[in-house]
């Protein structure tokens, strides 16, 4: 237990620090503190990252990557928002169709023995295309009853949805399957050795990650009110992103999901912390970018002096 | 083994033109292969820089705005004066490897890992060069690429195709002869042991980063002296397809195995396959998924990985 | 049934109890390398069966293939008369009631000895979930059940030495009281005090009827440990014995007759200093002094762990020293890294232990991995002179025999564990440093190659090379040194002149305190 | 939540949400937009700030929320999506800020939208070459960026009019992604397998096209495309060959009338309605150095930025695209037309 605290404490520090800049830039600039309108719509925006952080993570803490979660959000961003006004029982088969382009991401690293960043990068533009077919316009429309349940503007739902991904992650955690997640990206070889079936583990992480982008598709759907076809492509980088400062290993077996989670929050965050700070539009992907290499350098200084702790 | 992949390179780019030419007639001819060539060989520069960090194991997603800046920086110091022209390219050249040099030392001295330290120099790069250049509304945005570079184009056979062999040739001549391409496919294959070999893995990892930089900044600059002026953009479509056109060349993406050879073959496929798509009328959804079937084709054919039993 | 008794090998026994584990006209390859053909093996239940060969024989094949782990390309493996040939899974093996214990050690490193210990088996709780918090104290239980309690069950398994990684896979292996135990390899990074825990459990598990399967390069454990002994060679079985003796083993694994184990040291160390060091800290080193003289072989000794890789990384600047200085030559000398300590003016070679992953590069040539640490000393303005380095290594392979004749261009991973050393030894030699550090460099090698290894380590010592000996084998140690220095907790505890001859006396000096220092 | 446009006593508050910045247009557009803030009427009335978003709608969308939180009166969106700022804006507009988006608008009707009609782009060029070529010839088609709404109606547009005439045969269509530099490449590798080309359609990218068949040495087609300044330096013949084309483009100072009909909305100056303006329109043998062509400016740069003529919408200087400084001693004035 202290172990996990310690392996995932970057992300909840740079979240820490990030939530302390928000609240000081944010009192400075308006004279007054967030409302709850801030933490809601906060809450509500981030929510499908969040999703796409959690099934990135999966697939990193098999050390893997998967560049596709930007294909697989926008094909279902498309057929949620083409469908779902019809009948609601469509959003389980939108849930399945994540669940499928993940798996067959799965099938083709797991069994085809291809490397991950290859595999989804190449479903990444196949899963783009069958976005596009299905939705070329933008366009298209959610229930208000949907809405009102997974990213209600008014009442915090979106806190009970995140409520249920953090325990989903805790639960899973605690099967021997999440426990098998680990040891696959700790030593792939040595975990097959010992037993662990590697090859249907990593296929069912891809899906799983298929399945997070499939809901972050709901949720963004949902926040946004229609669809979009390249929808997707900002989660590639900003999931690898959140991973990354949730202090997710890329070599994979070491973080955890909450991290991720964490990671996502505080880059939102970011963004907000840009805004009230008035920084010449033009010079903001700068500190975006330093942001990024900053908090992983902190976190790289951090294990380091750990491990001299450990060693001494 | 790896020298073997560079001949499935060669020949998937050979079906590739041998399908097209089939289907549609004229597609192979010289003045197609010509223009596809001069296409590639964008393509080829960034790829040369992408092969040679992935070659250690490593990655650079700084290649857009590098690419980008460089070829600003080219227009703006040359004031499209023809004199002024080899000072600019050394400037345009020295950005890409001032940029390489942090991506480098970020990732050996400090540790961070690749993914992170390129991103991160991207936005650091995007930020800079449309800050700087005031979103290239400059007072010396408007300059045109000297006229010397802009010439590389012409001719039944271009100038930009030598400068693309003479790529070629330094990277062969540095991959297979030198003291630095032994060690750099040692540190690929076993950094480790590299280090115990007494080879400065760090040095190493440095100047592959600093010659990724050198590279995106050379493609910037032949892409300002193709279309006359820079765009903003300029360097977007080049992170993805400079990643494929390495592994479709047969580099393995884990490092140690390849030869630059086969991403010359890599990069002319992936454009044949653009041309292809976009001549017989494809719709945009289709070229997607056709571009994401062919890739994951050649990866079946020679990208797999070794079986674990 | 019937069929496969019909066609039964030549070791199954006339009286047809039943066999706990049965393979028979075993094929494997690796790509074009025929690593079985024709394998037939067969253990009793309540028994010991060491298997051995040389390296390269199959040995560690075929338990791949009894386990699971790999797939035959054409034979039976039964498991107590089941048929289970066509099963390639682990999990189902151990199912059979049969864990094994692999020769590249199958910890996961991230994770930690307590998951480690269950991670096929983790404590439930109430809706089948694993309870993190019951983890660690189930592992402690483990442990403690058999006798190792200087393990953290928390503890990550990177953070653990060799020996205690070696020690944790072999408690996972126990703990489910198998009835078919196969260890590959167990006791190559164990002490000896170690190796008699586990021969401790070995008979424990033979008197309560399972059947124990070990392979080891070590005569002495398998004449004192085994019921019977299967000899393999080149990828078939040889023969299967209940008594043999060492020098008919070796011809039976080698088709060669060796003398003795042991050269003898006939060269005398000369009295000029190569190497002196002086109260080095670095790592689990708290101040070590010593000299090492040219033409002497100076062993290291001491319990597993006690800071002699340490000392061996330090000494190559591959590891940072806090305090203490290093003189070569009388000449102070500053080494930060393994560049460093090559340079000509230093000469300094380290040959690793663990030559997959610290010494080879695997996919590259035979001639690019001998020629790795001294590329500049053939080149001019950094173009690789390739006549030269073909001529050079040509003469260092033959000098060495390395891979009987065949060409220097074909990958290292082409060869066999034996000439896989060779090669690393080959590198080091060519950049002619006169301070060799050998890192138990006999560890898994076959009793042929370890005989070229020792006339080879003598033969330097007499060009006048100072040479600084590491072995897991105290035995080795003993034997092959000029002198000996035992190592405890981080520093010099005694010193023994040379040839000790019987390992007790360094295993006695390394556990008692200040004995004829 | 404090209702902050209660009072109207100071400045009022517009922001200015750009979906990103990473090209010239969105480049120009912001500073026409800084220009006009810097200048009267609004430099006294209005107080004014701008936020790019990463062409992210997560992104964008955190930004008008914070928007909201600030209380400002009104938000001009470029969108990073048509559809993906809905709900956010749908908050805006529930405590009553005026939301105008422009270009890439806003679906979600309860904003107000400054466009141009993106069919009729389409339609109008279409026709422009159609009627260059007597209704006969080989046509080309360089889209834009695919799942945008823009893409789509400006095609659409255009293959109306291409089957509407019989003579004219489309050849050939693929994208050039709005971009000059890929236009370019795309087009240069399509080149050597197609027939000969008597028109170009062009969505984007107008003046890679053009130096695509010159570097390919073909006869040099009657183009309709945007209002890229490349393009109209051929069209004026200050780069050769000259070029007989049509140029209408997509006008940044969209963000200018947005600004006004926000303000005037704010204001109650101007009833709560949507405005559709007229393209500038610029045809080869009325090019104005200085007004529709910018011989020192970047080729990347939509020299449409200002309007010209009698009736125009607003005329603005050249330092206010290239710098976003006010231009010297004027009254910006803004025609909003009749609504
Ligand atoms: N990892 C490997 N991959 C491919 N081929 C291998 C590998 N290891 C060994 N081989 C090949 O298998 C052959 C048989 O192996 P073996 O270990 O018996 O070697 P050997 O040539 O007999 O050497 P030695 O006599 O010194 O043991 C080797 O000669 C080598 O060519
Ligand atoms: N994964 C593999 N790929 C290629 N060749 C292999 C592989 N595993 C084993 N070999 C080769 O098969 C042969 C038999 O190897 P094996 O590991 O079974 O020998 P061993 O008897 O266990 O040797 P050692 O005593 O060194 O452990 C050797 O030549 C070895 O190099
Ligand atoms: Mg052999
Ligand atoms: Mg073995």
């Amino acid at each position: 237990m202290r172990d996990a605290l310690r392996r995932v404490s970057l992300g909840y520090l740079v979240l820490a620090a990030t939530a302390v800049a928000y609240i000081v830039v944010y009192t400075s600039r308006l004279g007054r503190f967030p409302t709850s309108f801030d933490y809601l719509s906060i809450l509500n925006t981030t929510l499908p990252l969040v999703f796409v952080a959690i099934g990135q993570s999966l697939v990193v803490l098999t050390g893997g990557i998967d560049l596709s979660v930007g294909g697989m959000v926008s094909v279902c961003v498309a057929v949620t928002a083409t469908t779902v006004s019809s009948s609601i029982t469509w959003l389980f088969v939108v849930l399945a169709i994540g669940t499928a382009c993940g798996a067959l991401n799965g099938l083709i690293v797991a069994y085809g023995r291809i490397a991950p960043i290859l595999t989804t990068l190449a479903t990444l533009s196949i899963f783009t295309g069958l976005g596009l077919r299905v939705l070329p316009v933008p366009g298209g429309s959610i229930p208000q009853e949907v809405r009102l349940v997974l990213t209600n503007p008014a009442t915090p739902t979106g806190l009970i949805w995140l409520g249920l991904a953090v325990a989903g992650w805790l639960v899973l955690r605690r099967t021997r399957f999440g426990m098998r997640v680990y040891a696959i990206g700790s030593d792939e070889a040595s975990a097959r050795a010992v037993g662990v079936p590697a090859a249907a583990v990593k296929l069912k992480v891809y899906a799983l990650s298929g399945l997070c982008s499939a809901l972050a598709a709901v949720f963004y759907v949902s926040t946004t009110t229609s669809g979009d076809a390249n929808a997707g492509n900002p989660f590639i980088l900003t999931s690898i992103a959140s991973v990354v400062v949730g202090g997710v290993a890329f070599s994979g077996g070491r973080g955890s999901a909450l991290g991720a989670v964490a990671g996502a929050v505080a880059l939102t965050l970011v963004i907000d912390i840009l805004f009230f700070s008035g920084i010449d539009p033009l010079y903001q992907s700068l500190f975006q970018g330093l942001f990024l290499v900053v908090a992983v350098l902190l976190g790289t200084v951090a294990a380091l002096a750990a491990r001299r702790r450990r060693q001494a | 083994m790896s020298s073997r992949r560079v001949l499935y390179a060669l020949g998937g780019t050979v079906a590739v033109l041998l399908v097209g030419a089939i289907l549609h007639p004229g597609f192979a001819s010289w003045s197609s292969l010509r223009v596809m060539l001069v296409v590639a060989s964008f393509t080829g520069f960034v790829a040369a820089g992408q092969m040679l960090v992935v070659l250690v194991g490593g990655i650079d997603l700084s290649i857009p705005w590098v690419l980008n800046g460089a070829a600003i920086v080219l227009t703006t110091s040359s004031l499209g004066q023809t004199s002024r022209a080899p000072l600019a390219i050394l400037l345009a050249l020295g950005v890409g490897a001032l940029v390489g040099l942090g991506n480098g030392m970020g990732v050996a001295w400090l540790g961070v890992p690749a993914v992170v330290m390129t991103l991160g120099m991207n936005g650091v790069m995007q930020g800079l060069t449309l800050g700087l250049s005031k979103g290239l509304t400059c007072a010396s945005c408007g300059s045109y690429a000297p006229e010397p570079l802009r010439g590389l184009f012409d001719g039944a056979l271009p100038a930009q195709l030598f400068l693309w062999a003479g790529v070629g040739l330094f990277m062969t001549v540095l991959l297979t002869l030198t003291t630095f391409g032994r060690r750099v496919y040692a540190v690929g294959v076993n950094p480790r042991a590299a280090f115990l070999s007494g080879v400065g893995v760090r040095g190493v990892t440095v100047a592959l980063y600093t010659l990724s930089g050198v590279f995106a900044a050379l493609a910037g600059i032949a892409l300002v002296a193709y279309g006359g002026q820079p765009s903003l953009g300029l360097g977007d479509p080049y992170l993805f397809e400079s990643i494929a056109a390495v592994v479709v060349g047969g580099v393995s993406i884990l490092g140690g195995r390849g030869h630059y050879l086969g991403v010359i073959a890599g990069s002319l496929t992936l454009v044949a396959v653009t041309t292809f798509l976009q001549a017989q009328r494809v719709p945009e959804y289709g070229r997607l998924m056709i571009y994401g079937l062919v890739i994951l084709a050649i990866l079946f054919a020679y990208g797999r990985e070794k079986a674990h039993d | 049934m019937t069929e496969t008794s019909s066609m039964a090998p030549a070791q199954a026994e006339p009286g047809s109890e039943t066999l706990a584990v049965r393979a028979s006209g075993v094929d494997r390859a690796f790509g074009g390398v025929q690593a079985l053909r024709d394998a037939s093996f067969a253990a009793r239940p309540g028994e010991i069966h060491a298997l051995a060969g040389e390296n390269g024989a199959g040995k560690s094949t075929l338990i791949k293939v009894l386990c699971g782990l790999i797939k035959a390309d054409k034979g039976t493996v039964e498991i107590f008369g089941t048929e289970v040939s066509r099963v390639v899974e682990p999990a189902a093996r151990r199912r059979m009631g049969v864990a094994t214990a692999f020769q590249e050690l199958s910890l996961l490193p991230d994770l930690t000895v307590a998951e480690n210990l269950l991670l096929q088996d983790p404590p439930r709780g109430r809706l089948g979930l694993v309870q993190r918090r019951r983890l660690a104290p189930a592992a402690e239980e483990i442990l403690n059940r058999y006798g190792v309690d200087d393990i953290d069950p928390r503890a990550t398994a990177a953070d653990l030495s060799v020996a205690q990684r070696q020690v944790v896979e072999l408690v996972r292996v126990l703990a489910g009281e198998p009835r078919v135990v196969i260890l590959d390899e167990p006791t190559a990074a164990l002490a000896d005090r170690q190796v008699d825990w586990l021969a401790g459990h070995m008979r424990r598990l033979r008197d309560a009827g399972s059947c124990v399967i070990f392979t080891s390069h070590r005569w002495r454990e398998i004449e004192s440990l085994a019921d019977r002994v299967t000899v393999f060679r080149n990828g078939t079985h040889v023969a299967t014995r209940d008594t043999l003796s060492e020098a008919e083993a070796v011809t039976l694994m080698s088709g060669r007759s060796f003398a003795g184990a042991y050269p003898q040291i006939t060269t005398e160390p000369t009295d000029d200093n190569a190497l002196s060091v002086t109260n080095l800290h670095s790592g689990r080193l708290a101040g070590v002094d010593f000299d090492l003289r040219r033409g002497e072989i100076l062993g290291v000794g001491g319990l597993a762990g006690q800071g002699q890789r340490d000392l061996f990384l330090s000494l190559f600047g591959a590891q940072r020293v806090r305090r203490g200085t290093i003189a070569v030559d009388g000449k102070a000398v500053t080494i930060r890294s393994p560049k460093d300590a090559i340079r000509a003016g230093v000469g300094i070679a380290y040959v690793p232990e663990d030559r997959k992953a610290e010494g080879l590069f695997l996919p590259l040539s035979i001639r690019d991995n001998i020629a790795a640490a001294t590329l500049s000393r053939r080149a001019t303005a950094g173009f690789v002179n390739r006549g030269k380095e073909r001529a050079v290594v040509k003469s260092i392979v033959d000098q060495l025999n390395i891979g009987a004749g065949r060409s220097t261009n074909r990958a290292a991973d082409t060869l066999s564990g034996g000439n896989q050393q060779k090669v690393v030894m080959a590198r080091w030699l060519l950049t002619e440093a006169r301070i060799l550090l050998l890192f138990d460099v006999t560890r898994g090698v076959d009793a042929a190659t370890k005989h070229d290894i020792y006339e080879l380590v003598g033969t330097l010592a007499a060009q006048g090379r100072a040479i600084l000996y590491y072995s897991s084998e105290t035995e080795e140690i003993a034997h092959l040194c000029h002198r000996v220095l035992v190592l405890r907790e981080g520093r010099v505890a005694a010193e023994l002149a040379g040839p000790v001859g019987d390992a007790e006396r360094i295993v006695a000096a390394s556990i008692k305190e200040g004995q004829d220092a | 939540a404090p209702a902050a446009s209660g009072e109207k006593a100071g400045k009022i508050k517009i922001a200015l949400s750009n979906s990103f910045i990473g090209n010239q247009w969105r480049v120009e557009m912001e500073n026409v937009y800084k220009a006009a803030c810097a200048m009267p009427p609004y430099v006294d009335q209005v107080e004014c700030s701008v936020f790019n978003a990463g062409n992210d709608v997560s992104t964008q969308s955190r930004q008008i929320s914070n928007l909201i939180s600030q209380g400002v009166d009104a938000i001009v969106i470029n969108a990073a999506s048509t559809s993906g700022l809905n709900g956010v804006v749908q908050q805006a507009c529930d405590r009553g800020i005026v939301i105008v988006s422009f270009d890439n608008t806003v679906d979600n009707q309860c904003g107000l939208t400054v466009n141009t009609d993106q069919i009729k782009f389409g339609q109008q060029l279409a026709q422009f070459i159609v009627d260059e070529l007597n209704g006969q010839g080989n046509v080309v088609m360089v889209t834009g960026v695919a799942g945008t709404g823009a893409d789509n109606d400006r095609n659409k547009g255009a293959k109306e009019v291409f089957a509407a005439n019989p003579g004219i045969k489309v050849v050939s269509s693929y994208t050039g992604m709005w971009d000059s530099a890929t236009a370019q490449r795309a087009t240069s590798a399509q080149l050597p397998n197609l027939p000969e080309i008597h028109g170009v359609w062009v969505s984007g990218g107008t003046d890679g096209v053009i130096k695509a068949f010159v570097a390919a040495k073909r006869p040099m087609p009657v183009v309709g495309g945007e209002a890229e300044n490349g393009f109209r330096k051929f069209m004026a013949g200050i780069l050769t060959p000259k070029v007989n084309g049509m140029s209408i483009g997509q006008p940044p100072f969209l963000s200018v009338i947005s600004l006004e009909l926000a303000r005037a909305v704010v204001k109650g100056e101007h009833p709560k309605s949507s405005i559709t303006i007229p393209f500038p329109v610029a045809t080869s043998d009325k090019m104005v150095p200085g007004e529709t062509v910018f011989p020192d400016l970047p080729d990347s740069f939509f020299a449409d930025f200002t309007d010209s003529g009698p009736n125009a919408t607003v005329i603005l200087c050249q330092e206010a695209a290239t710098d976003g400084t006010p231009c010297p001693g004027k009254t910006l004035d803004v025609n909003l037309g009749t609504p």
